[in-house]
């Protein structure tokens, strides 16, 4: 059962991902008077970027053809271990928050590398930035875990969500400093606007879109789709942690798989939104950014203690 | 007769300490021969005193040998030398005269501290003889690092060495006392003999012999 | 068993005499040595292993050694445990030194050394009292400080190997201090004694950690580390990294957790806190070091202070009374111990390839090796994953350990640890990622990319021993990796004998997962999972597209310059993050000279990294020393007169001295 | 007996080679008559402990016995070949051969008086004779440092060994008040028999005396100053003996009235006396270790260090330290003789003493050049050598008694340490200066003798022979 309910989440994941993003690309851009493409456009990109003949720079080296397809796999395990409309996941017990980071982290490797091995100017400032961002992240990252950790006394995200789901704690000033925290760091991880401009043409602040400046093809498209399951899997994950309502456990529940989907979108439709509403950030203030996130996730802890005695 | 011995050895022993203070306070070269040469006396008297207090004959040996070296041999000696390489006839100090006599005063009184603790009268003159050998051998110390011409450096180790033979000479029946003696006579003579041969004029530590500045301690 | 470590331990010594005698017989002679000490230390491995499997304490007494007592030598769990370690590194480096020395001026110069630490590297788990253990410790020092001299002509190798020899002495030195502290008077110094009267000194725990941390690189006694390793030949660094800081780690868990007795709280938080600087201070130097063995080098540095936080953590746990989550920490650190070893030793190998084939250690002089040299390129990945502690590789599995025991922290009753648990997994966390960018650039500038000198793109693959050596590292590497719950395993005895059994690591075997809580990391079924996915993405790239691939020229956003210097560097990669952390923990100093308009002259960016402990801790010592040294020096400089004097005022005050005394 | 031959024979043999004309007889005279004493040296050792009323052999003396006879018969053997080289290339005269030769034994004789003389007073003569047979030897080569050095020694230990000699006299004065007269007063077996009724406030005037003069012997800070000199000017065997020989008689002399002092229950405790002296000589010459350009000086001021830490031993006392203290007279006396073996045809072979100049020595002499890595190693008191045995017990006995003071003699090691590896290191394994020639020389035997033994000893001493030490310093209490 559990594994029936593993292999529908995986089809159901890569077969959202590509309408999340659309759905992103088109909120935005209604929110800013355009018409923009449909939700769906993605697919065809996906789909026109499959036919097409990959070219593959010259310089490059075997690992170069493999990444796209390692790092798709890599995002695709990531997002099979984070609980969606049921957290009972063969593969979500296989791991925990940090196994989740550490899978994230070996794209984002992957990816830099890849960013490094056609020997271009623009591949080594993608990687470069890539690399100081997954840095900064991490340690945000991590210490969202470790609130919520001392709260559950656990790691593991099937745990965490059943036991929000059976006794909700409620709102709590730690959880909502945590709360902003993650957000941080997917906005980041996720390449989004103040971090990364995913939609930019400017080659020079271009961080995610630089890295894989020379891939085309099919390699190409499994990138993009990566990045868009990649999107799917900090929405999951911020719905897994803080608002894990109305997943079903054990036993599927008619409406789990629809307040999923729900959820999603809900999550696309404020992405896009607060993309609208600031701009991107310089470079060197990503630090500060991040570094905001690592200090919110410090006092999250530090809060609970307060909250539950020493 | 254990009163008169006791006291004449100790005006003798006494009167060897004062020649320490004098030596120390005087400025001209031929007057510390000269004091040098009343300390030896003195100590070959007290020497003899002994031998006869205590019927050593072989004291009357210590006796006749600081007599025979330090009140003739030497102090003829060390007037050849001052003549023969025209050494400054006074003297140059480190520390001046009135600080060296203070210094001097310091030291016996350290000597009395320490002799304080020894048990009174457990032995014929102990205490005395220790109090008073320790400060002469202390001010000939004082006066070999206060005086810097080498003929007083040498007098100074020489009158070192009187301590040691009051202190010898004073206690009963001290065997190898005169073997002693000759043996450090041989030291002495050493260093005399070593003064005249490196031509050495005002100090130890320059031989005169031009090669000072590369010598010592090519190290730093 | 024990006494089949210990003659096999003779054995070495043997070695060293053939490797004497191989001066004049040649290559052949010195690979026979090599392979000679490769068998020594895999029937060490297996013996080790046998001593894991069936648990036991086995005892020697031998009338040899310290005059006033027995050398005891003894094989207890923990003891077996470095024993895997250090002699599993030992086979393959030696292996590795089969084909390295091939060719080498001079075989004897490095050869006898070399079996010698091999020697002293298993002496010292085998050590079972005071004397034979430092005996052994200053051999191991001795021999390596012989192997950095190896290239005596290099100004940097010897000052490196005067540093490092100082350092280790003083660290030797703590630790006798140590050990006669805690011998307290008994004049018996074999450990059982020594553990009959444990006394839980505090001052016995600084002494180890000063004695023991100088030879493990913790911060701020690291200085030697980044000098040493990169003047030793790469298989000696290799070894120096992957065992030699082990066995400092296993100084510092016998002295501490066996020996000293039971620990204060708050000792562990002091070693946390240690550790995590290490970890940090090491990672950002590995992060913008240029010279490929310095860089892994600090890299040595960070994971040994991963280790050391893990095993302080563990101290505070047992100090606390939390005996499963002191198990946890230790186990956590016993397995990177093992795992460090091998993927530190197998990038040591791969730099000495890398240094080999193009002779230049210079990240920037290279680039592209991937190509020219493939299958080094391929396990050098796998040690950069390893190094960036990413799953399914094993350095993912200690810190996923420590991660958790981290977590169980919150535990701890003491307020103090509780707040700088966050502060410290912050740190660690930090750590893990600035580790991934600095595997990254490892691997990515060396071997990606295009060459950066002739040297480089006329490089070629080492010899099959070389590759060899480096292929078992790389698989046992994978193996780890995979199956992390049988490193843990392996380590249960020794945390068993260390914190008592209810300190035993939870190890599902079925599934060979990490349990911790109800927490789990399956990495077989994960990595299963894992190639299900790869292998459904490639099947349907190729369903779905058809056209085969093009090659042609780098795009490059159309920018036309395909010289090798347009592309980043070494120095710009982690420019970023220089920046970020430029003021903090190093001075790094960076200009730009640019030529006035109208002159031709390139323009030159220059680059100066300043270590603050280096400068604040170490040239202090020197410039003290110096002083000290200057002022003895002018004793001797006094005439002969002043000289008097001093003897007088020495007469005088010890009088007054006894007087004053009476 | 057995004594009036370990005496009788260097006084015989220092007159006959004194007449003896030819290198190349007076070396063999020289090798002969000290292998003959060694072997008289042993049947002392091994013989019955006697004592009559000039000599007397107990545990002690009779281990420094052994010792200075090894040294004295090896150091013969690496001296005619010192001298060999010396003579072809015409650095000295064969009267100052001649002279040398009966000089050193001379030299043996005063030494091996003073370890057996049962008198204090005899036993002061003896060293003072050592004094003046050294002396004579410091300036063998004439030139103007080594008569200034020879000077210098000359008059510090003068005045030393005259304050020796009050302490000594003070000594006698003391068992005087025990109203003990006579030339049994001044043996020391019946000196130590009788010491408990001494005054003992006389005792300790007297061992200030005698610490500071035969702490001048023995090098000890700050009376140190004609060590390095004289080391560094005489002919290398002389600075072997120096080291490996006269300091350690020199302590003897201390021991032996250390041991009166600690058998009188009114006299102040000797062992923070010596303490004070042997840890600012550990210092002070650890730190003079540094700035050294003379590579004779560096490890004459090294021996100055180990003088410092054996002086520790004896100060701290105790089974262990004094343990340690013999076995590190012992392995200090074998190693720095074999330092100063090896350095000394380093310099010969490069015709100059130089630190600097003597760069390069494993690469152009791999025997001697690691002949000398290897003791000098061992000097800084690393294993497996002997004398990281004794540091291992001073320092857990130091840290039994008073942690501070391990604390402070660690420092003063890793100093030392420092500045022997410093030193160490450029002269083994920096490149050569340019244009360096270098003379053949012969690898000296005795350099791999005495290395192997210091070896052997940091393995494995024999159960008798830690028997032995064990009761020795039992005695020494």
């Amino acid at each position: 059962m559990t594994v029936i309910a593993q292999v529908v989440h995986l089809v159901l994941i890569v077969a959202l991902a590509p309408a999340i993003t659309g759905l992103v690309r088109w909120v935005k851009a209604r929110a800013l008077g355009r018409a923009g493409p449909a939700p769906w456009q993605p697919y065809r990109d996906l789909r026109r970027l499959m036919l097409k003949t990959p070219i593959v720079a010259e310089t490059s080296g075997p690992l170069y053809t493999a990444v796209p397809y390692l790092q798709l796999a890599a995002i695709w395990l990531a997002a099979a271990m984070v609980p969606a409309f049921t957290y009972d996941l063969p593969l979500a017990q296989a791991g925990d928050l940090i196994v989740l980071a550490g899978i994230l982290g070996l794209s984002r490797f992957l990816l830099a590398l890849a960013g490094l091995d056609a020997g271009t100017a623009f591949g080594g400032i993608g990687s470069s930035r890539e690399l100081m961002i997954g840095a900064l992240a991490e340690p945000a990252m991590l210490l969202v875990v470790f609130t919520v950790a001392v709260l559950v006394h656990t790691t593991s995200l099937p745990a965490i969500s059943a036991h929000f789901i059976a006794q909700p704690v409620g709102l709590r000033v730690s959880l909502g400093m945590a709360l902003v925290a993650i957000v941080i760091v997917a906005v980041a991880e996720n390449g989004r606007i103040p971090i990364d401009n995913p939609a930019t043409h400017l080659e020079l602040t271009m961080v995610h879109e630089a890295m894989v400046l020379d891939y085309s093809g099919r390699h190409l498209a499994a990138i993009e789709l990566a990045s868009m399951l990649k999107l799917v899997v900090w929405l999951s994950l911020i719905q897994a942690l803080f608002v894990p309502f109305g997943m079903a456990g054990a036993a599927l529940t008619a409406l789990a798989l629809p307040i999923f989907v729900a959820k999603l979108a809900a999550g696309a439709v404020a992405l896009a939104l607060f993309e609208v509403g600031i701009a991107k950030m310089r470079v060197f203030r990503y630090p500060e950014f991040l570094g905001g996130a690592v200090v919110l996730g410090m006092l999250a802890t530090i809060y609970l203690y307060v909250s539950h005695g020493f | 007769m254990a009163g008169l011995a006791y006291d004449v050895a100790h005006l003798l022993a006494g009167t060897t300490l004062l020649m320490s203070f004098a030596l120390l306070y005087q400025r001209r070269l031929s007057a510390v021969v000269k004091v040098f040469a009343i300390q030896g006396l003195v100590i070959a008297l007290a020497a003899a005193w002994q031998a006869h207090v205590q019927a050593a004959t072989h004291l009357y040996l210590t006796a006749a040998i600081a007599f025979g070296l330090k009140t003739v041999v030497i102090p003829v000696a060390l007037n050849r030398i001052i003549r023969r390489l025209g050494i400054h006839r006074t003297i140059e100090t480190a520390l001046g005269i009135a600080p060296t006599m203070l210094a001097g005063v310091a030291l016996v009184a350290l000597t009395i501290l320490l002799v304080l603790p020894i048990a009174a009268g457990s032995a014929l003159l102990t205490r005395e003889i220790i109090a008073i050998a320790l400060a002469v051998v202390l001010l000939g110390l004082l006066m070999m690092i206060t005086r810097r011409n080498a003929v007083t450096q040498v007098i100074g180790f020489m009158s070192l060495e009187n301590g040691l033979i009051l202190a010898a000479v004073g206690v009963q029946g001290m065997p190898l006392v005169v073997e002693m003696s000759v043996a450090f006579s041989v030291l002495v003579a050493f260093l005399i003999f070593g003064v005249f041969f490196f031509q050495i004029r005002e100090r130890f530590d320059s031989l005169e012999l031009h090669y000072l500045e590369d010598v010592r301690d090519r190290g730093p | 068993m024990l006494t089949g470590l210990a003659l096999a331990d003779l054995g070495f010594l043997v070695l060293a005499g053939l490797g004497l005698a191989a001066i004049r017989l040649g290559a052949r002679a010195t690979a026979i040595v090599c392979l000679g000490s490769t068998i020594l230390c895999a029937a060490n491995a297996a013996m080790a292993l046998a001593a894991l499997w069936t648990p036991a304490a086995e005892q020697l007494r031998l009338p040899i050694g310290f005059a006033l007592g027995w050398t005891v030598l003894a094989l207890d769990p923990l003891s077996a445990y470095f024993l895997l370690v250090v002699n599993l590194v030992g086979a393959i480096v030696s292996l590795y030194a089969v084909a390295h020395e091939h060719g080498e001026a001079q075989p004897a110069r490095r050869l006898v050394p070399f079996q010698l630490f091999l020697f002293g590297l298993n002496l010292v788990p085998l050590a079972a009292d005071a004397f034979s253990f430092l005996v052994a410790w200053e051999f191991m020092s001795l021999a390596s400080w012989a192997l950095i001299l190896a290239r005596p002509d290099d100004p940097a190798a010897r000052r490196a190997a005067q540093i490092y020899l100082v350092m280790a002495v003083a660290g030797a030195l703590a630790l006798l201090v140590a050990f006669g502290l805690m011998a307290g008077g008994l004049d018996r110094y074999d450990f059982a004694a020594l553990r009959a009267q444990r006394a839980g000194s505090l001052v016995v725990f600084v002494l180890v950690l000063f004695g023991a941390g100088s030879k493990a690189g913790l911060v701020p006694l690291h200085a030697w580390l980044p000098l040493a390793h990169p003047a030793a030949p790469s298989h000696v660094s290799a070894l120096m990294s992957g065992a030699m800081t082990k066995i400092a780690l296993y100084a510092v868990i016998r002295l501490v957790f066996d020996l000293n007795g039971q620990p204060a709280w708050w000792w562990g938080g002091i070693l946390l806190v240690l550790g995590a600087g290490t970890a940090l201070v090491g990672v950002l130097f590995a992060l913008i070091e240029r010279d490929m063995k310095t860089a892994l080098a600090w890299s040595t540095i960070e994971n040994i202070g991963i280790i050391a936080g893990a095993l302080g953590l563990s101290l505070a746990f047992a100090g606390s009374g939390l005996a499963a989550l002191a198990g946890l920490a230790l186990t956590a650190a016993l397995v990177h111990a093992l795992n460090h070893a091998l993927f530190k030793s197998l990038s040591f190998m791969g730099a000495g390839a890398v240094l080999h084939a193009t002779g230049s250690r210079d990240l920037e002089q290279l680039g592209g090796l991937g190509r020219v040299m493939p299958q080094t390129g391929w396990v050098f990945l796998v040690a950069a994953l390893a190094l960036a502690a990413l799953p399914p590789l094993n350095g993912f599995a200690g810190e996923w350990l420590l991660f958790q025991a981290l977590i169980g922290g919150i535990a701890l009753p003491s307020p103090m640890l509780k707040f700088i648990l966050p502060v410290v997994a912050g740190a660690f966390a930090l750590t893990a990622a600035l580790a991934a960018a600095a595997a990254c650039r490892l691997y990515g500038i060396a071997f990606l990319g295009r060459p950066r000198s002739p040297a480089a793109a006329a490089a070629h693959e080492v010899a099959p021993a070389m590759r060899l050596a480096m292929a078992v590292a790389a698989g046992l590497c994978l193996l780890f990796g995979l199956f992390p719950a049988a490193v843990a395993g392996l380590a249960g005895p020794a945390v068993v004998q260390m914190l008592g059994p209810p300190a035993a690591p939870v190890v599902a075997l079925p599934f060979a997962s990490l349990v911790a809580g109800n927490t789990a990391y399956v990495a077989t079924a994960l990595a299963l999972a894992g190639l299900a996915l790869a292998a459904i993405v490639l099947m349907a790239a190729g369903r779905l597209s058809p056209m085969p691939a093009r090659r042609a020229p780098a795009w490059d956003c159309g920018f036309p310059d395909i010289r090798p210097a347009t592309q980043y560097t070494a120095a710009s990669l982690t420019q970023p993050l220089r920046r970020v952390f430029g003021r903090t923990a190093f001075v790094a100093r960076e200009s730009v000279a640019m030529p006035e308009p109208g002159d031709m002259a390139p323009a030159r960016h220059t680059l100066a990294v300043a270590d603050r402990l280096w400068q604040g801790i170490y040239l202090r010592i020197d410039q003290g020393i110096e002083l000290v040294a200057t002022q003895a020096a002018r004793l001797q400089q006094l005439t002969i007169r002043g000289h008097l004097m001093l003897m007088f005022a020495a007469l005088v005050i010890l009088l007054a001295a006894v007087v004053v005394s009476r | 007996m057995t004594i009036l031959a370990l005496l009788g024979l260097p006084v015989a043999a220092a007159a006959l080679l004194a007449l003896l004309p030819g290198y190349r007889a007076g070396a063999a005279g020289n090798i002969a008559a000290s292998g003959l004493t060694f072997c008289v040296a042993i049947a002392v050792a091994l013989g019955e402990r006697t004592a009559d009323a000039l000599f007397f052999v107990d545990d002690l003396n009779a281990y420094l016995i052994l010792l200075t006879a090894f040294a004295g018969f090896t150091t013969s053997l690496y001296s005619a070949g010192y001298l060999g080289h010396e003579q072809r290339h015409r650095q000295l005269a064969p009267w100052q051969i001649r002279f040398y030769h009966a000089m050193f034994q001379a030299f043996m004789a005063t030494m091996l008086l003073a370890l057996t003389a049962n008198n204090i007073g005899l036993m002061w003569v003896a060293v003072e004779g050592a004094t003046l047979t050294t002396a004579l030897m410091v300036s063998l080569y004439r030139t103007k440092p080594a008569i200034e050095a020879a000077w210098k020694y000359f008059i510090l230990c003068g005045v030393g060994i005259a304050l020796a000699l009050f302490g000594t006299i003070l000594v006698y004065l003391a068992a005087q008040t025990a109203q003990f007269h006579g030339i049994e007063a001044m043996a020391w077996t019946e000196l130590q028999l009788r010491a408990p009724r001494f005054d003992g406030a006389i005792l300790d005037i007297a061992f200030v005396f005698l610490l500071i003069g035969y702490g001048t012997k023995a090098g000890l800070v700050p009376l140190h100053a004609w060590l390095p000199d004289a080391h560094a000017e005489g002919p290398t065997p002389i600075s072997a003996v120096l080291s490996g020989l006269l300091l350690n008689v020199a302590l003897y002399a201390l021991l032996r009235f250390k041991m009166l002092l600690g058998a009188n229950p009114q006299a102040l405790a000797t062992g923070p006396l010596m303490i004070a002296l042997g840890l600012l000589s550990l210092l002070v010459a650890g730190a003079a270790l540094y700035r050294r350009r003379d590579v004779k000086k560096l490890f004459s001021y090294s021996s100055i260090e180990h003088m410092g830490i054996v002086t520790l031993a004896f100060g701290i006392g105790g089974p262990v330290a004094n343990f340690a203290g013999l076995l590190h007279m012992a392995m200090h006396a074998l190693t720095k003789s074999a330092i100063f073996f090896a350095v000394g045809s380093l310099a010969q072979s490069r015709g100059s003493q130089e630190i600097r100049a003597l760069s390069g020595a494993v690469a152009r002499h791999p025997a001697i050049g690691w002949g000398l890595v290897v003791a000098v190693l061992a000097i800084a008191g690393l294993p497996p050598f002997g004398i990281f045995a004794a540091e291992f017990m001073l320092v857990t006995a130091a840290v039994e008694h008073m942690p501070w003071l391990a604390a402070a003699i660690v420092v003063g090691l890793l100093l030392a340490f420092g500045g022997l590896i410093r030193h160490l290191q450029s002269i083994a394994f920096a490149p050569a200066p340019e244009g360096a020639k270098d003379l053949r020389v012969a690898p000296p035997l005795p350099l791999y003798l005495h290395l192997a033994l210091v070896l052997a000893a940091g393995l494995y001493l024999p159960p008798p022979l830690v028997g032995w030490l064990r009761q020795i310093a039992g005695m020494l209490g």
